[in-house]
């Protein structure tokens, strides 16, 4: 029920903004759906896997900088961008998850860290890609008739790929596939005494984690027409596992509405306006993360489950 | 580049690496005996450095200003443990990673309204300023201070950790967490204790740094980064790792920041020397941490078990 | 059907393994006892694959299979059972069982069907459960199952997954005597349908169901042989005497 | 009352401009306000409004309302930002930016709307070049051009061999290579450090170890307060020369203090200027705020004055894009620095001149005139730009 209102909501922001004239939430919330499928691939793995990556912001960053690149020498065709993008991303991530997960636990967290903050650096020193400062890019991804250019089409492009990635992985959880991921969550020295070669199916999910956080980049790229290294700070993977934790790790929705309570809060927070006396507001505006730290706080010490997982019925 | 230099690389490397040490000493205790992911320890060293900054402004004593930024991340800590961290010991590991997340967010915002948005500065206590001449190169005196000081805390800790009874406990805590409790201990009192501790020894490495860098809000989280790479990389739950490990991790960094760039002219050409230099120097350690462990995930110096 | 050779493991300077020979042979129920700390658990991982023998082979249906991962041995017919249970807690009994059943038929690089509602894999997990008795409980979070029912459950789980040889490692542990009773029943039937390796320290269950004992001690045979030569064996006597003295 | 609706309606088809003037014209400010860097921010804040307010809250006769917003230094949330002032306020101007890469982020977004965008600081060479923009105009300087004066001036006082060092980011190797390009001696090392690192103990090692003529330093904002003082705690200061752009600033001053004297300071702007125009705005601006001018605030007041000119000269119409454009480009101001003009790529012509920093009369730290290396100086990269 949960889900479908908040899908519906969604469905709903383009002829909403349309008619009030307000252009700009047609962004904020392509933006939340941007980093709510982040969230959503990363969960795969940290939810359903008990993977704690602290590294996915890289993949959004290769999505991105797959855009960025190719349009850099010309390359407009957005079926070359994607397929750069995917092929890129799983090649790293077959590499990057082989060598990571012969850790389990903190060292898995640290190791993945590692990974990303060197190819952050990479970026960084990408001078012919802008380096630190970034790279803009020309023209949005050419999908023939599809014109992303329109900011309604992009937007519904972007809920469509969200929708698709929201069924293929309420799927997955629940095939063969996603047993094995998830048992091996709960007990992977007795699904290796079942006859699964455990590591292999972690691999595959980290792999197909990755590569949602490579879609992301992808639209994110397409959305704000720039690249940066700033995508995939350190900071950007930890918002990351914020936002599934705080949404719920146990469903597939869950992340989404994490990073929707994330950022528009924050958006709320920056217009607080609410008839207190002027200084308080003020302050408040000024002070805003102060604030979504406090929530943050008491969600993590008050729910088990996250806000998603509170409201919504467990997935199982 | 002459032995000189290179002796004097290493010395900026060690005094790096006892800051680390200093810091992620109370993180790997924390994490090994109560099994606690604490983001926000990087924000007790900013709150420490800040508290030492204000103390020393106000008084003009170094002394004053480290009984300050110890006793007031003491005090913080313990307060935050109780109030908010140990009702998540035996929660998720994801459960306490959202709210520390949380925590660092209040406490920068805390230092923001406090202190207002940008740096404080304070100057080199009097007796420690200039440099001292060494084999023809000038060290400050202030760098060697910290060496000093960081040395005598590992002394210290390495003495209450092997012989003092409470050392035995968080030994033994962090080996084998579950039999404190079954002997008999008032766990809770163990857990803050521990706790305060990691905590003035983060308020000690924030005031330390603090006349060489500037006190900022958010000046916690590069540092808690390269902090959690340093136990890791020396094994959690042990202060011998973490000691070796942010040895390690200081000179590795410094050393690959200051001979590197020169070493890839002498094999690429010039331009990309000087573009893949400072990024090959910033991934320096995390390649290290990446290569550690993965041929060794418990760490180079693990805690014994059993 | 299993053959060890020579098998060494040692940890430190304590030989946890030492130069053990044995021979099981198709069919039999084959009990192992021995005093604690007499190395049976760290036997049971090298027939599992969990841990690395120093030295010696492992032969399991006429194949070596000393340097296969858990999960080869596992496919390759070496099915066991856990000292302390361990379920999927967050599963529902059936789809414990499913796991297993999946395990068998195929790889499982499969991400659209839901698993539960796969016939192939659906039928055989509730064979399973019947023949453990859990029919009723198929559809119960294993979170709210009692302890000696997550132990049926085990079992159902080990037998789904068709075991050439099953190595059960202290199934009775915990279990009220009623239930353990049920067990040993149930076992009963299942003898002379697959090998069975059976680590226990009941010994009533030893006695009542081994078709031959092995009795381990300090990391060596001691003595090998039925129920009744085994009871007879004064060394066997002296090591058990030794070890209550110990114990206590 | 229907009368009085006619004679409403009849003066509102008639005088579009002064009904336009009821309502508050938006203009949008973007810079950094948060974090360390957030001081550069806020001074180019409080000198944008120093005329606003001197003016009763009016730019060309005309009411505005300053929307403040903050870029976090970081690129993705400038470019949020800039669309909800785009997108949801609809303001026809924005002014400021603080950082390069936040400029090159927001540039494209801005421009393309047919947006005004009055920079106040960042002057990335792209934009100088092939990149420029009709919409842009820019008020401070070309990244290069603040570090060739330096370099000019190294090359006057017979330097042989330097050491540069900069943020390892592109403005830091814009300035370095601004350095080069009029310094004649050796550069022997470029040394870039990670934009987010604090303590220099490696470099300085190096620094005197090598024993250069003179050392070149690329560090805004804390960066620079660090590595002024890092540099004096090592003993350094006074043995090696300390030339430097957006370093040794009127912010970073009052924490180098000491550390930074002697120092030298290549830029556009002091608070010594003699002229009417500098007087009056640093009078008026340590009268307010109580400290001396930045170069930061005298570049956005002079942003101010800039839209101060522009919209009175079209009468508060932004809307008539093509007359608001000739206007801006026509620059009818006179700035802090004397007289102003845009060169074809929107960005000034303009003396360069060097600084040393220095006690004033009042006794305080702060910036000295010593020379003017470069006079009518314009980018090296106008010529790539397309625009007449």
């Amino acid at each position: 029920m949960a889900a479908t209102a908040i899908l519906l909501a969604l469905a709903a922001v383009p002829p909403l903004c349309a008619a009030l004239a307000q252009p700009y939430y047609l962004t904020l919330f392509a933006r939340v759906m941007i980093l709510g499928l982040a969230a959503m691939g990363l969960n795969l793995v940290l939810g359903f896997g008990g993977l704690v990556s602290f590294g996915h912001a890289m993949y959004i960053g290769v999505g991105a900088y797959a855009v960025g690149i190719l349009d850099a020498h010309g390359v407009t065709g957005g079926l070359f961008h994607l397929a750069a993008a995917l092929a890129a991303g799983a090649a790293l991530a077959c590499f990057v998850g082989t060598v990571c997960l012969l850790t389990r636990g903190i060292a898995f967290i640290m190791i993945t860290l590692a990974f990303a903050q060197m190819v952050f650096f990479l970026a960084v020193g990408l001078k012919e890609y802008g380096g630190d400062d970034g790279l803009s890019i020309s023209a949005r991804s050419a999908f023939g008739p599809l014109h992303l250019d329109d900011p309604t089409i992009l937007y519904y492009a972007i809920f469509a790929v969200l929708l698709l990635t929201l069924l293929a992985g309420h799927r997955l959880v629940h095939s063969r596939f996603g047993m094995v991921l998830r048992g091996a969550k709960l007990n992977e020295r007795r699904m290796a005494a079942l006859g699964f070669p455990v590591r292999r199916y972690q691999l595959t999910a980290y792999v197909i984690s990755a590569l949602v956080c490579v879609l992301s980049g992808f639209l994110l790229a397409n959305l704000t027409r720039f690249v940066s290294p700033a995508y995939m700070q350190w900071q950007v993977s930890g918002e990351l596992i914020v936002m599934a934790v705080l949404g719920g790790t146990a469903t597939v929705l869950g992340p989404l509405v994490g990073a929707a309570i994330l950022l528009l809060i924050e958006e709320a927070l920056a217009a607080f306006a609410m008839g207190l006396p002027v200084g308080v507001e003020e302050f408040v505006r000024d002070h805003r993360l102060g604030a979504l730290g406090l929530l943050i706080v008491l969600a993590a010490v008050g729910m088990r489950r996250g806000v998603y997982g509170a409201l919504a019925p467990s997935a199982h | 580049m002459s032995v000189i230099v290179l002796l004097t690389q290493l010395l900026n490397g060690v005094q790096l690496g006892v800051l680390l040490f200093l810091l992620s000493a109370g993180l790997t205790l924390v994490f090994g005996i109560m099994n606690f992911i604490n983001l926000s320890h990087g924000s007790l060293y900013m709150l420490g450095a800040y508290f030492g900054a204000a103390a020393y402004t106000a008084t003009g004593s170094f002394l004053l200003a480290v009984v300050a930024a110890t006793g007031g991340s003491l005090l913080l800590g313990l307060i935050v443990e109780r109030v908010a961290l140990a009702r998540l010991y035996a929660r998720e590991h994801l459960d306490q990673v959202l709210a520390t997340f949380g925590l660092i967010l209040i406490f920068n915002e805390v230092a923001r309204v406090t202190w207002g948005p940008s740096s404080v500065y304070i100057d080199v206590p009097g007796t420690l300023v200039g440099a001292v001449d060494l084999l023809g190169l000038s060290y400050p005196r202030y760098r060697l201070f910290i060496i000093g000081v960081g040395v005598a805390v590992a002394v210290a800790l390495y003495l209450l950790i092997h012989r003092t009874r409470l050392g035995m406990l968080i030994r033994a805590g962090a080996s084998v967490p579950t039999m404190v409790g079954a002997l008999g201990v008032n766990l809770a009192r163990l857990n803050a204790l521990v706790f305060a501790l990691g905590a003035a020894l983060a308020g000690l490495a924030g005031l330390l740094a603090a006349p060489l860098m500037s006190v900022q809000p958010g000046m916690g989280e590069p540092i808690l980064i390269v902090a959690l790479v340093v136990i890791v990389t020396g094994g959690i739950g042990s202060i011998r790792g973490a000691f070796y490990g942010a040895l390690i991790v200081g000179i590795v960094d410094t050393v690959g920041r200051a001979f590197l760039p020169e070493l890839l002219r002498l094999m690429l050409s010039p331009s990309l020397a000087r573009a893949a230099g400072p990024a090959l120097a910033s991934m320096l350690i995390y390649l290290v941490m990446a290569g550690v462990l993965a041929l060794r995930p418990q760490g180079l110096f693990p805690v014994k078990h059993g | 059907m299993l053959r060890l050779e020579d098998l060494v493991k040692h940890y430190g300077g304590l030989a946890a393994t030492d130069h053990l020979c044995l021979e099981i042979a198709a069919g039999e129920l084959h009990a192992i006892i021995g005093p604690n700390g007499a190395g049976k658990s760290t036997l049971i991982g090298q027939l599992s694959g969990e841990i690395r023998p120093d030295q010696g082979r492992i032969v399991f249906d006429g194949r070596d299979i000393t340097r296969e991962p858990v999960h080869r041995r596992a496919l390759a017919g070496l099915g066991r059972s856990y000292q302390i249970s361990s379920v999927f807690t967050e599963f529902s009994a059936l789809e414990n069982v499913i796991l297993a059943v999946q395990a068998r038929s195929g790889h499982s690089f499969r991400f659209w069907r839901r698993a539960n509602t796969e016939t192939q894999l659906v039928q055989p997990a509730q064979a399973a459960l019947a023949a453990v008795g859990l029919s009723d409980l198929a559809q119960r979070s294993v979170a709210s199952l009692a302890h000696g029912e997550r132990r049926q459950l085990e079992i159902a789980m080990t037998l789904a997954s068709k075991p050439k040889l099953l190595l059960l490692d202290e199934p009775m542990a915990g279990m009220s005597q009623a239930e353990s009773a049920e067990l040993t029943q149930r076992l009963a039937t299942l003898k002379g349908s697959l090998t069975i390796v059976l680590v226990e320290h009941d010994m009533d269950t030893v006695f009542a169901l081994a078709d031959r004992v092995t009795v381990l001690v300090a990391g060596r045979t001691i003595a090998t042989g039925t129920g009744a030569e085994i009871r007879a064996d004064p060394g066997v006597r002296q090591a058990y005497l030794g070890e209550q003295e110990e114990s206590w | 009352m229907i009368r009085r609706l006619c004679v409403l309606t009849a003066v509102m088809l008639s005088l579009p401009a002064l009904v336009r003037a009821e309502t508050p014209l938006k203009i949008g400010f973007v810079a950094e306000f948060s974090g360390p860097q957030g001081a550069l921010g806020q001074d180019q804040f409080d000198g944008f409004m120093l005329l606003v307010e001197r003016n009763g809250g009016k730019l060309g006769g005309i009411p505005v309302q300053i929307l403040k917003e903050d870029s976090q230094l970081k690129p993705d949330v400038a470019n949020q930002v800039v669309q909800k002032l785009i997108e949801r306020e609809r303001v026809p101007i924005i002014v400021g930016l603080t950082f390069s890469n936040i400029m090159m982020a927001v540039h494209k977004p801005i421009t393309e709307k047919e947006v005004f965008l009055i920079g106040t600081n960042a002057g990335p060479s792209p934009i100088a070049g092939a990149q420029c923009s009709p919409y842009q105009f820019i008020v401070s300087w070309q990244n290069d051009t603040q570090a060739e004066v330096v370099g000019q001036y190294a090359q006057e006082k017979g330097y042989k061999k330097v050491v540069a060092l900069a943020p390892n980011y592109q403005a830091g190797k814009d300035f370095v290579a601004g350095f080069r390009r009029l310094f004649k001696g050796e550069v022997t090392d470029e040394i870039y450090t990670p934009l987010n690192q604090l303590d220099f103990s490696a470099e300085l090692t190096q620094l005197a170890a090598r024993k250069p003529d003179a050392v070149f330093i690329f560090y805004p904002g804390a960066l620079g307060i660090n590595f002024v003082r890092q540099f004096q705690q090592a003993g350094l200061l006074g043995k090696l020369p300390l030339l430097s752009t957006s370093t040794a600033d009127g912010l970073n001053l009052p924490a180098q203090k000491e550390a930074a004297l002697g120092m030298i300071s290549g830029t556009f702007w002091g608070p010594d200027f003699a002229n009417p125009v500098s007087r009056q705005f640093v009078e008026d601006f340590e009268k307010k705020f109580k400290r001396i001018p930045s170069q930061y605030a005298a570049q956005s007041f002079d942003g101010a004055l800039l839209l101060d000119s522009a919209i009175a000269k079209v009468r508060g119409n932004v809307a008539d894009k093509p007359a608001f454009m000739a206007a801006l480009k026509a620059a009818n101001f006179k700035s802090v620095r004397g007289s102003f003009r845009f060169n074809n790529n929107h960005f000034p012509i303009q003396d360069m001149h060097v600084f040393e920093v220095a006690k004033d009369a009042k006794g305080r730290i702060s910036l000295k005139t010593v020379a003017t290396p470069l006079k009518d100086h314009q980018d090296p990269y106008h010529t790539l730009c397309s625009l007449k």
